[in-house]
């Protein structure tokens, strides 16, 4: 029982660990340099939206629109160029993902609605604005030779991209783990009526989460959008479910109050080293999708059956659980 | 210089990933999807075919995600592979990987769909059928069934995609560089999906009722939608010439009893055999020419007995 | 004894909620470095005049002082910027996180947001080691004991260097070494000049720690008084304070065989060992503090949770139950005592609440007999004077009483042979309390078996033919008619030696 | 729709306790009526073709594939379940396994098995959220992404045809010069409304929703209620599917892709709580009747595919804002 429990709670380091063995056994020349440059770069997209969406999470919502300003930041960073020059114009972009995000906040703070439906419905309008000014056609940016320094690798390891995610990583943990607002995400997405009563503004707290999400977002699209040159409406559809697995990979609860960077770290990590191992094997996606679905089940069951510590009450009183519970419970 | 080491620095990774490999040249095969009605049969056929001329094919699926497609780019790049064969998703977001591949010393070509002619200087050719040539000859095919007037609906793929983009692009152009008196009254998004387009055909035919002459489908899957919907509103009218593209069975049998005018056969084995010869070639280091087309064939009723359907 | 030293000064303190009144003209007084406590029965108004001090009600009349100064509290964070610190019964705090940071939740230390952790652990180190309490401060609270966490609430509201400080039945999750450790600090910090209001039902603490002792009934003061001048004996009666048999009248009922059986059962957390009987046509009364473990036995009984040893047997047959379906289909029901978390619907009318556990007895092949399902809740909504008399209605529009006679109906229905009963008149009105009791009372006439559970001495001692006494999840053996005093019951429930 | 009528009608013979609630409850059971009827006004003057037979006919058939799913999608709502994103690739196994199984066992038993199978699907999401209690969206993500992975390993690329025109014609003919479909989608609808209205399985499914301690408490199976939400939608997707594979006659993997989305769009905007315990199958309807009227609208009065997008998730958002703050004010 004892082993079962530590197992349980380094799980995500287990299953990148175990990912990581099998796919040196399986896939020649998989351990180097070479890989890790690139399972940090395939990650890092993913990564970079990860993090605001850890933050989000452990604040006890959700934001199914990151994709969605993923593609928006990319084209406005792109569409502005012309304008602007690249740089302000990638800060723009990344205002565009913050305000999306505030948009997101405000909705569900204000009407105090569930995230969940909320952000269905930003979804849908963020992709919407994103086709609507660029009437559905990709845009390409002024200087291809930036791209290319964008996605330059240094150091044989980094990209620009997936240094910032590391770095990001490393500051969320810390800022998570040692900062008072830090711990204050956790404590509203745990038990927002406590929090409230010990005087934490949980509505500003979340409005902020979801601005944090949106500007995460609006990173990863700008930079999605520089490394490629091009800004197009139809980017990141599919990245919105990949985040969340790897957020909830790593052992982020999805009602809140729980969670952690280096969690996250792993749980990006995993799915970056499972696509790529599955890739140079040339398993086909739909395998890939079964596996990842698989790892995805396992885990949460895992995680809802086992419990951790025995012999112990149940919770002190109520959790608030926006997600299951809807937003509007303060 | 930065660069200099940049190629030294892929050069030594190149070396060290493909340690352990076996002395076969390797090609990187980025596809646009494994599990789709075209992209199948082609992914097969090029992978037969790669296997008959000895190399060994690395495939990647997009699953139609540009994103990713781009990403997987970047993997080939640093796996060292000796060729890359892409199917682009879209004209422009390519391109920087497809420079690095040039820097890396990797011969590129694209299958499929044209790109953006800033891609040019970093490609050895395009081979395969082309999305915005399809759409021409859609347009001349549409111009020929309705004598060069008329209206018409589009009924495009999703919007943003590069298919769609090559083939109402063609489509287009074409119209105005013939000075066809065609006119488009409507263009509308069905996303490749037969029951979108069934359902958008309906309101498209409420609304413009037998103003529609003629109808342009960016695929023979959406081209069924239209024909299934007119069916169910004017039994008894005639059906304006329908032009699709792909060449589907179904297609034909539509062709066959009248229901549609034409479509554009390309075949995907076609398609895939030449892309893994192309490589091939290149890899031998043989010229090769920067524009390799498969037939295209314009399927009509006079022809419909006599040629093959793509799938 | 100068002005100044008035900590707290409530005066003339109305609270009327619509058809309650729950205080009335209450004048209450607290001086800094004293500790003070508040007895009462449940109901008496102890909560309401804690939650008016804390700012979750604005009093109806009436004005509060604090350390000489009037002021006006809009919420509970006006009152904490005012100095004082509640230290709720039920545990309010965030699982996910440390001890420490529970203790500092809101205040943790630090510097331009950045957590001074050390600082922040060796002060609770220091809070926590002053209290004796066993906590280590970087525990996730979630994983801690319930007691422990508890501990954890009072270290906060410690942490916190409040004026006044409000504890509300703080032991009764604690042990003897706790609880004397508690007691240790509350006299460190009332000769720190800290005002301490203690809230309890256990008279032998209260004379124990308590300078001065308030006893409030029916929502009225009605004495303040040193705690050298009074007896416990003296404070029980203060409580009670009534005639106890003209406000319940007992309907006389033939006892017959016993129904519902209980040998040796527990959870294995919260009560062991429990035995007792309920014979057909009584009322067994299970009574005993809060937290003593009563609701417990009851939803072990029927199937909430884990029976985990001991046997029930219902008119001799041994029953196995893993749901609540599988007690109803056995014949027992049971009334909760969270109506409005376990009892209630909220969204549905009351018909279909009331039919809700006997649905597929009014189905056929499935569907739900209109007929039938409109006649049982029109039988019920007559027989118990529901009001509104409308089976359609929302069952949240309901005030307390009705909808607690609703959820009793619903239970009827069920045609239970054990009714089992869970504070059946805590927050309901004087007029609805009577109607329920002459329910319960011709349900017994009519032969059933019915378990009470109640914290309510009048009620209990007015109702009930036996009452079995739990402490600290254990029970007493049964008092009969005869043996039961209010005196008795209370040291029961309260004292070590005599359980 | 019945459903609104029935409304408006104890509207009046219930006095409120507050206009302000009054109002709400107004607001809250007329309000869609009013909404379709606003459509239905702009449209007929905006566009002569609009208010006609044919089109409604059309708008009717194009909804009733989605309106199985809706019917599903409203038990998994009303149950507190949140959502079902595994239409999809439930949608894929019928549509797919219908047609491709004919050629072996006959077009009926093919939709039987089709329909059998999306029920185990169901179940798989069911006993996930009912029973090991795994977050609603995480397992019918984790359940729809390794079934449409599974699905396309079957299939691979290869689009399945049908092989049996009867089977074609039966679906898309019509019935009194009603489409079948249509046919078959109101007596499903009417079933969904008997079981969550009239029978003691829909009375629990309401109760789980509402409280679900309350239910449990009394002697309510929530567990097995709440996978049974599952399994429910798990079959009408797979019939939702099995009836998309015959009109369409060709069936891909993909062929579900954005069912789960429309449906849920259309449950909420029909004013059936997100949280769970309230909503009934004609208000999701009428939910989807209005999506439906004004796609409708927007098609024809030529406005582009991105703008109807924007437009619908402004919809949906209006509808969930309300329902919170319905709810605030009517005291739940």
């Amino acid at each position: 029982m004892r082993y079962l429990a530590l197992a349980l709670q380094y799980r995500v380091g287990i299953i990148l660990g175990l990912t990581l063995l099998i796919s040196a056994l399986v896939v020649p020349g998989f351990l180097g340099l070479t890989t890790l440059n690139l399972g940090l770069d395939r990650a890092s997209t993913i990564g970079i939206i990860a993090i605001g969406l850890t933050v989000l999470l452990i604040a006890g919502q959700i934001d199914l629109s990151v994709g969605s300003v993923f593609a928006l930041s990319g084209v406005v960073s792109i569409i502005l160029q012309p304008q602007l020059g690249i740089l302000p114009a990638a800060v723009v972009g990344i205002l565009a993902g913050m305000l999306a995000g505030a948009v997101n906040g405000l909705l569900v703070v204000g009407l105090k609605v569930n995230s969940l439906v909320l952000t269905l419905a930003t979804m849908l309008i963020f992709r919407s604005i994103a086709h609507w000014i660029t009437d559905s056609q990709p845009v390409s940016g002024i200087d291809i030779m930036f791209s290319l320094k964008v996605s330059q690798t240094y150091l044989e390891i980094f990209s620009i991209r997936s240094a910032l995610f590391l770095a990001a990583i490393v500051l969320l943990h810390v800022w998570l783990t040692r900062t008072i607002p830090g711990r204050n995400v956790f404590a509203v997405g745990s038990n927002a009526v406590a929090a409230k009563e010990s005087g934490i503004a949980s509505g500003r707290i979340i409005f902020l989460s979801f601005m944090f999400a949106g500007g995460m977002a609006g990173v990863a699209g700008v930079l999605q959008s520089l490394v490629t040159n091009t800004g197009s409406p139809v980017f990141g559809s599919e990245l919105t479910v990949m985040v969340i697995a790897a957020v909830v990979v790593g052992g982020t609860r999805l009602e809140g109050g729980r969670g952690s960077a280096l969690g996250t770290l792993g749980g990006v990590l995993t799915i970056g080293a499972l696509t790529v191992a599955m890739e140079f094997q040339s398993v086909p996606a739909y395998i890939q999708q079964v596996v990842s679905g698989c790892i995805l089940i396992l885990l949460v069951v895992l995680d809802r059956t086992v419990h951790i510590r025995p012999g112990t009450g149940r919770e002190p009183a109520r959790a608030v659980q926006p997600i299951t519970q809807g937003g509007g419970s303060a | 210089m930065t660069g200099n080491k940049f190629i030294l620095a892929m050069a030594a990774a190149a070396t060290l990933a493909s340690a352990g490999w076996a002395n076969a040249k390797t090609v990187c095969y980025v596809n646009a999807a494994d599990s789709h009605a075209y992209a199948t049969p082609a992914n097969e056929a090029l992978q037969a075919r790669a296997k008959e001329l000895g190399l060994e094919i690395l495939s990647l699926s997009q699953d139609f995600d540009v994103q990713k497609g781009t990403e997987q780019l970047n993997t080939c790049v640093a796996r060292g592979v000796d060729g890359i064969i892409l199917w682009p998703l879209d004209p422009q977001a390519y391109i920087p990987g497809l420079a690095r591949a040039q820097q890396a010393n990797i011969p590129a070509i694209i299958i499929n769909s044209p790109v953006s002619d800033d891609a040019k200087p970093f490609l050895k050719s395009f081979t395969g059928p082309d999305v915005y040539e399809e759409g021409e000859m859609a347009a001349d095919a549409l111009n020929e069934a309705m004598g060069g007037e008329g209206s018409v609906v589009v009924i495009a793929g999703q919007a943003g995609n590069g298919t769609t983009l090559g083939r109402v692009g063609g489509f287009m152009d074409r119209l105005k560089e013939t000075g066809s008196k065609i006119e488009v009254l409507d263009t509308v998004n069905a996303d490749f999906d037969q029951q979108k387009a069934l359902v958008m055909s309906r309101d498209l035919i409420t609304r413009f009722g037998d103003k529609i002459q003629g109808v342009y489908a960016n695929d023979d899957t959406m081209a069924r939608g239209f024909i299934d919907a007119w069916k169910e509103a004017k039994p008894s009218e005639k059906m304006p010439p329908i032009v699709g593209i792909n060449g589907q069975k179904d297609a034909f049998e539509s062709i066959r009893v009248g229901d549609m005018y034409a479509t554009i056969v390309q075949s995907p084995a076609e398609d895939g055999k030449l892309a893994a010869e192309t490589i091939a070639k290149i890899l031998d280091g043989e010229e090769v020419d920067d524009r390799l087309p498969i037939p295209l064939t314009v399927v009509t009723s006079e022809n419909v007995d006599s040629v093959e359907p793509a799938f | 004894m100068t002005e100044a030293h008035c900590a707290l000064d409530m005066r003339g303190i109305t609270k009327t909620f619509p058809g309650v009144k729950a205080l009335s003209n209450v004048n209450f007084k607290v001086k800094f470095g004293t500790v003070h406590a508040v007895v009462g029965e449940n109901g008496a108004g102890k909560s309401t005049l804690m939650k008016v001090l804390n700012g979750t009600y604005a009093p109806t009349s009436g004005t509060i002082h604090i350390a000489d100064k009037e002021v006006r509290m809009r919420r509970p964070a006006d009152a904490q910027a005012l100095g004082i610190r509640m230290v709720h019964q039920e545990i309010n705090l965030v699982p996910d996180l440390s001890v420490a940071e529970n203790v500092f939740l809101g205040r943790m230390p630090g510097r331009m947001g950045y957590l001074h952790r050390s600082e922040m652990i060796a002060r609770t180190t220091a809070i926590l080691e002053e209290l004796g309490a066993v906590v280590k401060p970087r525990e996730r609270l979630g994983d801690l004991s319930i007691s422990q966490q508890q501990l954890v609430e009072i270290a906060k509201a410690y942490a916190a260097n409040p004026r006044i400080i409000v504890l509300d039945e703080p032991t009764s999750s604690l042990s003897d070494h706790e609880t004397a450790a508690l007691f240790r600090i509350l006299r460190k910090m009332r000769d720190d000049g800290i005002a301490i209001i203690y809230i309890s039902h256990r008279v032998k603490e209260v004379l124990q720690i308590a300078d001065e002792v308030t006893v409030l009934r029916d929502g009225a003061m009605i004495e303040t008084r040193p705690i050298s001048g009074i007896t416990s004996a003296e404070m029980i009666r203060l409580m009670v304070g009534r005639d106890v048999s003209n406000v319940f009248p007992k309907t006389p009922a033939t006892v017959g065989e016993p129904v519902l059986k209980v040998e040796n059962i527990s959870d294995g957390v919260h009560f062991r060992d429990v035995s007792f009987e309920v014979r057909a046509g009584e009322i067994l009364g299970l009574t005993g503090l809060v937290g003593a473990g009563r609701t417990e036995v009851a939803q072990t009984i029927f199937g909430l949770s884990k029976l985990v040893e001991g046997k029930v047997s219902l008119n001799g047959r041994t029953l196995s139950i893993a749901t609540p379906a599988d007690a109803v289909r056995a014949g027992i029901a049971y009334v909760p005592e969270d109506r409005k978390g376990d009892g209630i619907i909220p969204e549905m009318t009351i018909r279909e609440n009331i039919s809700l556990p006997i649905l597929r007895k009014l189905s056929r092949i499935g569907r739900i007999s209109g007929s039938a399902d409109r006649a049982l809740a029109g039988k019920y909504v007559k027989q118990f004077a529901i009001s509104p008399p409308d089976g359609e209605r929302r069952i949240n529009l309901l005030s307390g009483g009705n909808q607690q006679k609703a959820v009793i109906a619903k239970w009827l229905a069920a045609k239970p042979s054990v009714l089992i009963l869970d504070e059946p008149t805590r927050g309901v009105d004087v007029g609805a309390k009577a109607e329920i009791h002459n329910i319960i009372g011709r349900l017994v006439g009519e032969g059933m078996a019915v378990l009470m559970i109640s914290s309510e001495l009048p009620e209990v001692m007015g109702v009930c033919d036996r009452v079995v006494v739990m402490r600290d999840g254990r029970a007493s053996a049964p008092l009969s008619r005869e043996e039961l005093s209010e005196e008795k019951i209370m040291t029961l429930a309260t004292d070590e030696e005599a359980a | 729709m019945s459903d609104l009528v029935a409304a408006a009608e104890s509207m009046k013979k219930t006095e409120r306790f507050t206009r302000a609630n009054w109002v709400a409850e107004l607001a809250s059971r007329a309000g869609l009526l009013i909404a379709i009827l606003a459509v239905i006004a702009y449209g007929s003057i905006a566009n002569p073709a609009f208010f006609s037979t044919g089109n409604f006919v059309n708008v009717l058939t194009s909804m009733s594939i989605v309106g199985i799913v809706v019917v599903g999608m409203t038990f998994v709502l009303v149950v507190g379940g949140l959502a079902d994103l595994s239409v999809p690739a439930t949608i894929a196994c019928g549509a797919i396994l219908s047609l491709g199984l004919q050629p072996m066992i006959g077009p009926v038993p093919a939709f039987v098995v089709a329909i059998a199978l999306a029920g185990v699907i169901g179940m798989l999401n069911g006993a996930l959220v009912g029973y090991a209690g795994v977050n609603p969206i995480i397992a019918t993500l984790g359940v729809g992404t390794v079934g449409l992975g599974i699905v396309q390993a079957a299939v691979g690329g290869v689009i399945v045809y049908g092989t049996n025109p009867a089977s074609a014609e039966l679906v898309k003919g019509r019935i009194l010069g009603i489409p079948t479909v249509v046919i078959i989608f109101a007596v499903i609808a009417l079933i969904g409304h008997f079981i969550l209205s009239r029978s003691y399985w829909g009375r629990w499914t309401t109760a789980t929703g509402g409280n679900y301690s309350a239910a449990q408490a009394s002697a309510v199976p929530v567990r097995a209620v709440k996978a049974g939400a599952f399994v429910i939608t798990g079959i009408a997707a797979g019939i939702s599917g099995g009836l998309l594979g015959l009109t369409l006659q060709s069936a891909r993997p993909l062929v579900g892709t954005g069912y789960e989305f429309s449906a849920i769009t259309a449950v909420v905007v029909g004013g059936v709580s997100i949280m769970g315990g309230f909503g009934s199958v004609p208000r999701a309807i009428a939910g989807l009747i209005f999506v439906q009227l004004l796609t409708n609208v927007m098609v024809l009065e030529g406005v582009r595919t991105p703008v109807q997008g924007f437009v619908l998730g402004i919809l949906i958002a209006g509808a969930v804002g309300m329902d919170a703050a319905l709810r605030k004010r009517g005291g739940g």
